[in-house]
């Protein structure tokens, strides 16, 4: 293990047009944390993942993934590196199956992954790979299911595999609950601590307050474009400014 | 120096013609992302049918040239709708398939205007102001490239000021994004649709008319020909923008006329070298909206 | 137009069926929505209940006798459904990225003198950001987008899909009061995930399951009923489903 | 190996077995076939056809797996034909003999097509949609006119050029040889099947088909999108200048018609007629398209059509129509094209239901 | 169709020959197909006397449509050889008569080329004949309207395409030969706008122009060269086309002088009275690649009459041979097989029907002979 921490963010600014969609935000994840990441619609939370992810570029400031300067990097690299992420809606390859999707993640980690001259087989390792992912979150049944044909909770989990069998260190979930039903949210909430306990660093962005409080080391909290605070689950909803800002009286 | 004005009002009325042809396939492409490749048959069909009713009423004359355009039009714009109708409204949201059918509506016209008309073209009597030249600075421009300047204004002027004016613009933006919602707006799509289709043929029916007068010959083949740098224009102007269109359709006439004159006949080269350039460095085209 | 009749529900479904792709997705559905109030429509995932809103609308096949005050709809286009005043919040918001938040707004006013002034209110994060594409929204800014659409006109019901889903707990208290204030002048037929929403609006909920109604009556008796709640939504402790 | 696949294997050799044994057969179909099959007339068609198809395999890799839907595949079919041609005339030593240069001249297009589509398919692909579709067809389109224009009189412009029969086999010359000509064609549509099978059952292909739908979401997983599509691009290129090669020897010359966007947009509708999502459609597709152009041609030609009222003759003495008319009516009804009749004749079942029409307001 | 295994398997001299003709019946060019077919008929029906037969032997004739289409000719060229053609004849496309002369040496039988115009079919092989004229006869009749070239300055006004790029070159070689300076205006095919050309042609001072076009652009491009006064700068030269094309010149038409090949009553001989007769009898009318058809079918029989089922006794028949036709007297050229044949000067003239061409004068045939190819 190294002794850098998972993910550094110094001072990473983003404009956009005239619009300033993150003010410098810094942060540090060590690794192994889970990092819930709150704050009101529209704060910056997405456009900090984009930003950790590469889909967008900074406008100013630094992103070190396990010390390295990956500022610079393209998506493919970093996701190469050990990066992987979900998005606010499901996306899947839906004209795949189940099995072929996961099974496109875990070729790109194996390396050699788009190569013509291997032929996948049932009996080989990605594919192994895959249906031990679908296995862990509970999936393996629906591994010839077509992806268009799941429900939405059913997907979402689907995701969750093809980041398990691509083996990322850190791993970025933008909103996992999002229309998740509620007799599901146990469950999924579940398999999220489970890719968590696996060792690996997880940043997530979640309404759903109880999830974020139950699974969550740390909790941080942004705020117009601004990183407000990265501190204990209590010592955030304790603050005043999430309180009015972002919990209102539902809490 | 008379040589450079020459090209460059022969240029604008190049552009002009192209401008004509670009318009509707832009309007129809920018909004509604079909492809039209029977937007030559739409052309052709109206070019046809408006020689003969001009020849008919009174050939060779302004009054004959005015039926044409006026039939030319109404052509268009049937024809147009009778796609849309009863072809491209079953392909809604599924954009290759509708490029498709168009591709094969294309060949079949072209076929069928060949079986009725024949081969060869047909010559066409005009006006004889038009046959004429006006002499600016020096160089002699014959009349017709004027005519075909103003109608390219008229139409360029007439689309925007429908799109602004009108809600017809936003309705078929938002129902090429997602058709379903807009009628769960409480917007009949269809109807919106259906009327772009109509001015897209429209316009395509007085381009007919007045290639016919540019090149002074009706043919099956007429509108295949400009098909292609109407495609090329509307691409580099960036989809959907009119304006785009219109500075690409003269930027693109121009230049060709410069390299056919002055560069061993390579305009359609350089053409094609500047749609490629243009799209490597620009890919949303000279004023096409960012993706 | 003749306001209904006090106890002729608004919304009356019989024996409705739809079908996605050839697969049937709603199966023989009957329910009435009240003219007055919320009602909303539960159940777990996939059961169907954004497919029986859409075949409400007309916005999938369907068979089936729906009517609208009275009057069939069941065969109507969908824009002349909702001209009739049905106003439908989608659940997967369907803003139109590539029109600004003002476009969008304007393509969805039907009325002569549409409510700007309410809309604004209720949602001034959106007044600021009128020129912005929506498409460059945050998910929650969207969801509003959607709702200030239904909102903007008078309505005579409103079709509301899961209006909290991915919104801040502030924003989903803020949604749920515009919800809890629309609902005073037009009913509303409401799917909800969260509980605590549907029992602070709803007074009566329909129950689905793989596509059928397995429970129709109020809200406060299905709620507090903790087997049935176990039974029809999976859930053990309604706060569970905050 | 499932039972399944090896059932498909077994018929596949079997099928390509009845193929070959065509030109020692008299059958005759008519209407179908100009003659009985061991005929050079029938076989010229017949190889033609299978040239066809296999050129409409390789766009097929392109545009149904991959989801490039590219306007220029001409351009290297063009250039296979035309690029042999050259070769063959330009170069060989007199002192080689005539094989090797045959063999060398086929190697030397190969690396031609091959340097040609990786520059073309290195730039297009920077730009992805519509204005990939418009890249391609200007490089297509410089193509043809280049062609046309005949610079250096080396590509015979608008009369194309003939092949230099010079340093052919023998065995590949003459009226009496076109079945060995049909053999290659088979040959050559046998390989590029093989070939394309390979690449969409490998990785590479599941990644092309998973960047078909989404993109970004393949770079999320750590993949490279634009070094499979350039990889799936340059393959389909090169196997389709290998089918213009083949078109060389078979028309012992190559003419402009091959480079033109319309050749490209007839690709694009046999792919369709035949359905994308099957390999085996774009061969039908291929072989049903060739046939029915010669024989729409021969029944516009007939007796019989040009005894009818003018409203039928005029149409159906016109191939093209009734072919354009046919594939508007594929698109429109037949949404899976040929590929997709037996699925639908087992489910019964209408895809694509129109939407509700208009009704009377209750 | 049915297959014969060729004529001596039946030993009788009354077994049939199979001919096939492949041209244009659909596609650009159908119109010329069209007028070929005709002449052909024609020229069938005059050589055999109404039989339809030589020495007893029926030719059997089978007409194919190459749609102007190389692939489609080929395919179809091959079919008729397989199935025992032994004479080849037609086609209006220059890029299909390479082919099809490609195919007759590659199976060795006889080939008749149609009016396809390219220079490089005169000589290409031993077996393949012309029924028409060339390039090199139209420009050197095009060189007789200025008298003696030397000195001259001649600018070539053409499309750039294989066959401008044969009209320059032929111009270059027949008049640039007899020491006129010849300059080339080259224009994109594609191009649709020529007024700046035509600026380009004046400014070049030329004593003679010749502009060589095909194609629905001539129209554009004639109105383009009146609009900038070219005729009064220099006399303007060009070839006149088919029956259809008479129209195209709209107002230059009276200040253009015409290079002709042939147009009804050019000839004034007896066998083009035969020729009118039979084409107006079918239902059409004569034009300027009728003669073609007639011709090929002259030489078909001949061929045939004299040379039986050897293609080689069918090439001695011809070589060299010559004979009476609609233009006159015509020869076919042993060592190269080119067609040697008057030529003609016309203009246009305005009538009731609109413009309608009179001859001005005949040109001697051997004054355009092309040199023999090697
Ligand atoms: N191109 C742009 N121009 C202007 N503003 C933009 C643009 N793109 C995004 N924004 C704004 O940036 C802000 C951040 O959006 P982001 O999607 O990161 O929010 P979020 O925290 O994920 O919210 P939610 O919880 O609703 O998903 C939003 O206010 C959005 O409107
Ligand atoms: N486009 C589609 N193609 C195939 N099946 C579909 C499609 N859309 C929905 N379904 C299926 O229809 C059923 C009902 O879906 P619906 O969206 O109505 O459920 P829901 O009750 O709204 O669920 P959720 O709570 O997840 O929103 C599900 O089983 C789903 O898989
Ligand atoms: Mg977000
Ligand atoms: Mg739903």
């Amino acid at each position: 293990m190294t002794d850098h921490a998972a993910l550094e963010l110094e001072h990473v600014t983003l404009r956009i047009g005239g619009a300033l969609l993150l003010k410098d935000v810094s942060l540090t994840v060590p690794e192994g944390e889970m990092l819930g990441v709150i704050g009101p619609n529209g704060a910056g939370k997405t456009t900090l993942f984009n930003i950790v992810s590469g889909v967008l570029r900074p406008s100013e400031g630094v992103v070190r993934l396990a010390g390295a300067d990956v500022t610079a990097q393209p998506v493919h690299r970093r996701a190469a590196a050990g990066l992987g992420r979900t998005f606010q809606t499901s996306s899947l390859f839906p004209a795949l199956d189940v099995l072929e999707n996961v099974r496109l993640a875990a070729q790109a980690r194996e390396g050699r992954a788009a190569s013509v001259f291997r032929i996948p087989r049932r009996t080989d390792a990605a594919t192994r790979r895959a249906l031990a992912a679908l296995e862990e979150v509970g999936m393996a049944h629906r591994a010839d299911a077509g992806a268009s044909g799941l429900s939405h909770g059913e997907k979402r989990k689907v995701e969750i595999a093809m980041l398990i069998a691509m083996e990322p260190r850190v791993i970025l979930l933008d909103e996992p609950m999002a229309g998740v039903g509620s007799a599901d949210v146990p469950a999924l909430t579940e398999v999220i601590r489970g890719l968590h306990r696996g060792g690996r660093t997880v940043l997530m962005v979640e309404h759903h307050m109880d999830v974020v409080l139950g699974l969550a080391d740390r909790v941080a909290v942004m705020h117009h474009g601004e990183l407000l605070a990265a501190d204990s689950p209590e010592a955030v909803m304790a603050n005043p400014t999430v309180q009015s800002a972002y919990l209102g009286t539902a809490a | 120096m008379d040589t450079l004005i020459l090209l460059v009002i022969t240029g604008l009325g190049l552009g002009a013609l192209y401008f004509l042809v670009a318009s509707g396939l832009s309007l129809i492409y920018g909004l509604m992302g079909v492809l039209n490749f029977a937007h030559g048959a739409f052309l052709t069909i109206a070019a046809f049918l408006g020689w003969e009713a001009g020849r008919r009423i009174s050939d060779g004359t302004w009054t004959g040239l005015v039926i044409s355009a006026l039939v030319g039009i109404l052509v268009g714009a049937t024809v147009a709708v009778l796609t849309e109708v009863l072809i491209i409204r079953r392909l809604y949201e599924r954009h290759i398939e509708q490029a498709l059918v168009t591709v094969g509506i294309s060949l079949a016209a072209v076929a069928l205007f060949e079986g009725i008309w024949g081969t060869d073209p047909i010559y066409t009597d005009r006006p004889a102001w038009l046959t004429q030249t006006t002499e600016i600075l020096g160089a002699r421009i014959p009349n017709d490239r004027f005519v075909l300047i103003a109608c390219a204004a008229l139409v360029l002027g007439g689309i925007v000021l429908f799109l602004r004016k009108t809600r017809y613009g936003l309705i078929i933006r938002a129902g090429v994004e997602n058709r379903h919602m807009v009628t769960a707006l409480g917007i009949d799509v269809r109807r919106s649709f259906t009327l772009v289709f109509a001015i897209g043929g429209a316009a395509a029916g007085l381009g007919g008319v007045l290639a016919s007068v540019y090149y002074g010959y009706v043919s099956a083949h007429l509108g295949s020909v400009l098909l292609i740098f109407a495609f090329i224009v509307t691409v580099i102007g960036g989809l959907g923008s009119l304006t785009g269109a219109a500075i690409a359709s003269v930027l693109v006439a121009v230049l060709q006329q410069f390299a056919n004159f002055y560069l061993g006949g390579t305009g359609d080269l350089v053409v094609v070298v500047l749609l490629a350039a243009v799209l490597l460095i620009r890919p949303r085209g000279l004023m096409g909206k960012a993706a | 137009m003749s306001g209904p009749v006090a106890d002729e529900p608004i919304l009356s479904v019989r024996n409705l069926y739809g079908r996605i792709a050839g697969q049937q997705v709603v199966e023989d559905v009957s329910f009435d929505v009240p003219a007055t109030g919320v009602t909303a429509l539960l159940g777990r995932n996939g059961v169907g209940k954004t497919s029986t809103i859409k075949s409400i609308l007309g916005l999938i096949d369907r068979t089936g006798e729906i009517r609208l005050a009275g009057e069939r709809i069941d065969r109507a286009p969908t824009h002349r459904i909702v001209q009739r005043g049905v106003a439908y919040v989608p659940e997967d918001r369907e803003v139109f990225g590539s029109l600004t938040v003002a476009e969008n707004l304007r393509l969805a006013e039907r009325d002569r003198s549409p409510r700007r002034e309410l809309v604004a209110s209720l949602f001034p994060d959106l007044e600021a950001r009128r020129e912005q594409r929506a498409g460059t929204l945050s998910g929650g800014q969207q969801q509003m987008v959607s709702l200030a659409r239904a909102l903007v006109n008078e309505n005579r019901l409103l079709l509301v899909d899961e209006p909290t889903k991915g919104l801040a707990p502030r924003i989903v208290d803020e949604v749920a009061d515009a919800l809890a204030e629309a609902a005073r002048t037009a009913p509303i037929l409401l799917v909800e995930q969260n509980l605590l929403v549907v029992r602070r609006l709803a007074e009566r909920v329909v129950v689905l399951s793989s596509g059928r109604v397995v429970f129709t009556g109020s809200a406060a008796e299905l709620l507090d009923d903790h087997d049935r709640v176990q039974r029809f939504l999976g859930v053990h402790d309604e706060r569970e489903a905050a | 190996m499932t039972a399944k696949s090896l059932r498909l294997v077994i018929g596949g050799i079997l099928l390509v077995v009845a193929l070959a044994v065509l030109p020692l057969l008299a059958i005759d179909i008519p209407g179908v076939l100009p003659g009985p099959t061991y005929t050079p007339g029938t076989l010229q068609l017949l190889a033609f056809a299978l040239l066809i198809a296999a050129l409409a395999l390789t766009y097929r890799m392109m545009f149904g797996l991959a989801g490039l839907l590219s306007f220029g595949h001409a351009l290297f079919f063009a250039a296979g034909a035309y690029g042999l041609a050259m070769t063959l005339e330009a170069f060989g030593p007199a002192e080689w003999p005539s094989a090797l240069v045959f063999t060398v001249s086929i190697a030397v297009t190969l690396v031609l097509g091959f340097v040609l589509a990786a520059t073309v398919g290195a730039l297009a692909l920077r730009v992805t949609g519509i204005s990939f579709a418009m890249v391609t067809l200007a490089f297509a389109q410089a193509g043809s006119v280049l062609i046309r224009r005949n610079p250096g009189s080396a590509t015979g412009g608008d009369e194309g050029l003939a092949l230099d029969t010079s340093n052919v086999p023998p065995e590949l010359v003459g009226v009496v040889d076109t079945r060995n000509l049909y053999w290659v064609a088979l040959g050559i549509l046998v390989l590029v099947y093989l070939i394309v099978l390979w690449v969409e059952k490998s990785r590479a292909g599941h990644v092309a088909e998973a960047i078909r739908e989404n993109e970004l979401r393949v770079r999320v997983i750590g993949l490279r999108p634009y070094n499979v599509k350039l990889l799936v691009f340059i393959a389909a290129s090169v196997l389709a200048s290998v089918a213009g090669m083949g078109y060389l020897l078979l028309q012992s010359g190559a003419a402009p018609r091959i480079a033109t966007a319309d050749f490209t947009l007839t690709l694009l509708v046999i792919v369709v007629l035949g359905g994308v999502g099957a390999r085996w459609g774009a061969i039908v597709g291929g072989i049903v398209y060739t046939l029915l152009d010669q024989r729409l041609t021969a029944l516009a030609g007939s007796d019989a059509i040009a005894a009818l009222p003018d409203i039928l003759r005029v149409p159906l003495s016109e191939p093209l129509f009734i072919l354009g008319t046919l594939f508007v009516l594929v698109v429109l009804f037949l949404p899976g094209g040929i590929a997709g009749l037996p699925a639908r004749i087992t489910t019964g079942r209408k895809q694509h239901p129109a939407e509700p029409e208009e009704t009377v307001d209750a | 169709p049915t297959t014969s295994g060729g004529g001596d398997a039946d030993g009788a001299d009354a077994a049939p020959v199979a001919i096939g003709m492949i041209t244009s019946q659909t596609g650009p060019l159908a119109a010329y197909g069209e007028a070929y077919t005709a002449g052909f008929e024609a020229g069938l029906d005059y050589a055999t006397e109404g039989t339809g037969e030589v020495d007893g032997r029926e030719l059997e004739i089978t007409w194919e449509d190459d749609q102007g289409n190389p692939d489609t000719a080929v395919a179809k060229a091959k079919d008729l050889i397989g199935q025992g053609t032994q004479v080849l004849a037609g086609t209006v496309v220059s890029g299909i008569a390479t082919s099809l002369a490609e195919q007759a040496e590659q199976n060795e039988i006889l080939y008749i080329s149609g009016p396809a115009a390219a220079d490089a079919i005169t000589g290409v092989n031993d077996y393949t004949f012309r029924s028409g004229r060339q390039t090199y006869q139209d420009v050197a009749t095009a060189g007789t309207f200025i008298g003696d070239p030397d000195g001259k300055k001649v600018v070539v006004f053409a499309q750039d395409t294989a066959f401008g790029q044969g009209n320059l070159a032929g111009v270059e070689a027949v008049l640039g030969g007899q020491g006129a300076e010849v300059q080339g205006v080259l224009v994109a095919e594609d191009a649709t706008e020529f007024t700046p050309f035509a600026q380009q042609l004046i400014d070049a001072q030329p004593d003679l122009i010749f502009v060589a076009w095909a194609g629905a652009s001539s129209g554009a491009m004639w109105t383009a060269l009146q609009q900038q006064g070219v005729f009064d700068a220099a006399p303007v030269v060009t070839g006149l086309g088919d029956v259809a094309t008479y129209q195209a010149y709209g107002e230059a038409s009276a200040d253009i002088s015409f290079l002709n090949h042939y147009f009804g009553g050019a000839a004034g001989t007896e066998i083009e009275d035969e020729m009118i007769t039979r084409l107006e009898e079918a239902g059409a009318v004569p034009d300027l690649f009728s003669v073609d058809g007639f011709v090929a079918a002259q030489m078909i029989v001949q061929a045939v009459r004299e040379g039986g089922d050897d293609v080689d006794a069918m090439i001695d028949a011809l070589e060299g041979w010559t004979f009476e036709s609609v233009k006159g007297e015509v020869t076919v050229r042993e060592e190269d097989h080119a067609l040697i044949q008057p030529m003609y000067q016309v203009k246009l003239v305005e009538g009731a029907d609109g413009w309608a061409p009179e001859l001005i004068e005949t040109v001697d045939a051997e004054t355009v002979a092309p040199p023999v190819a090697g």
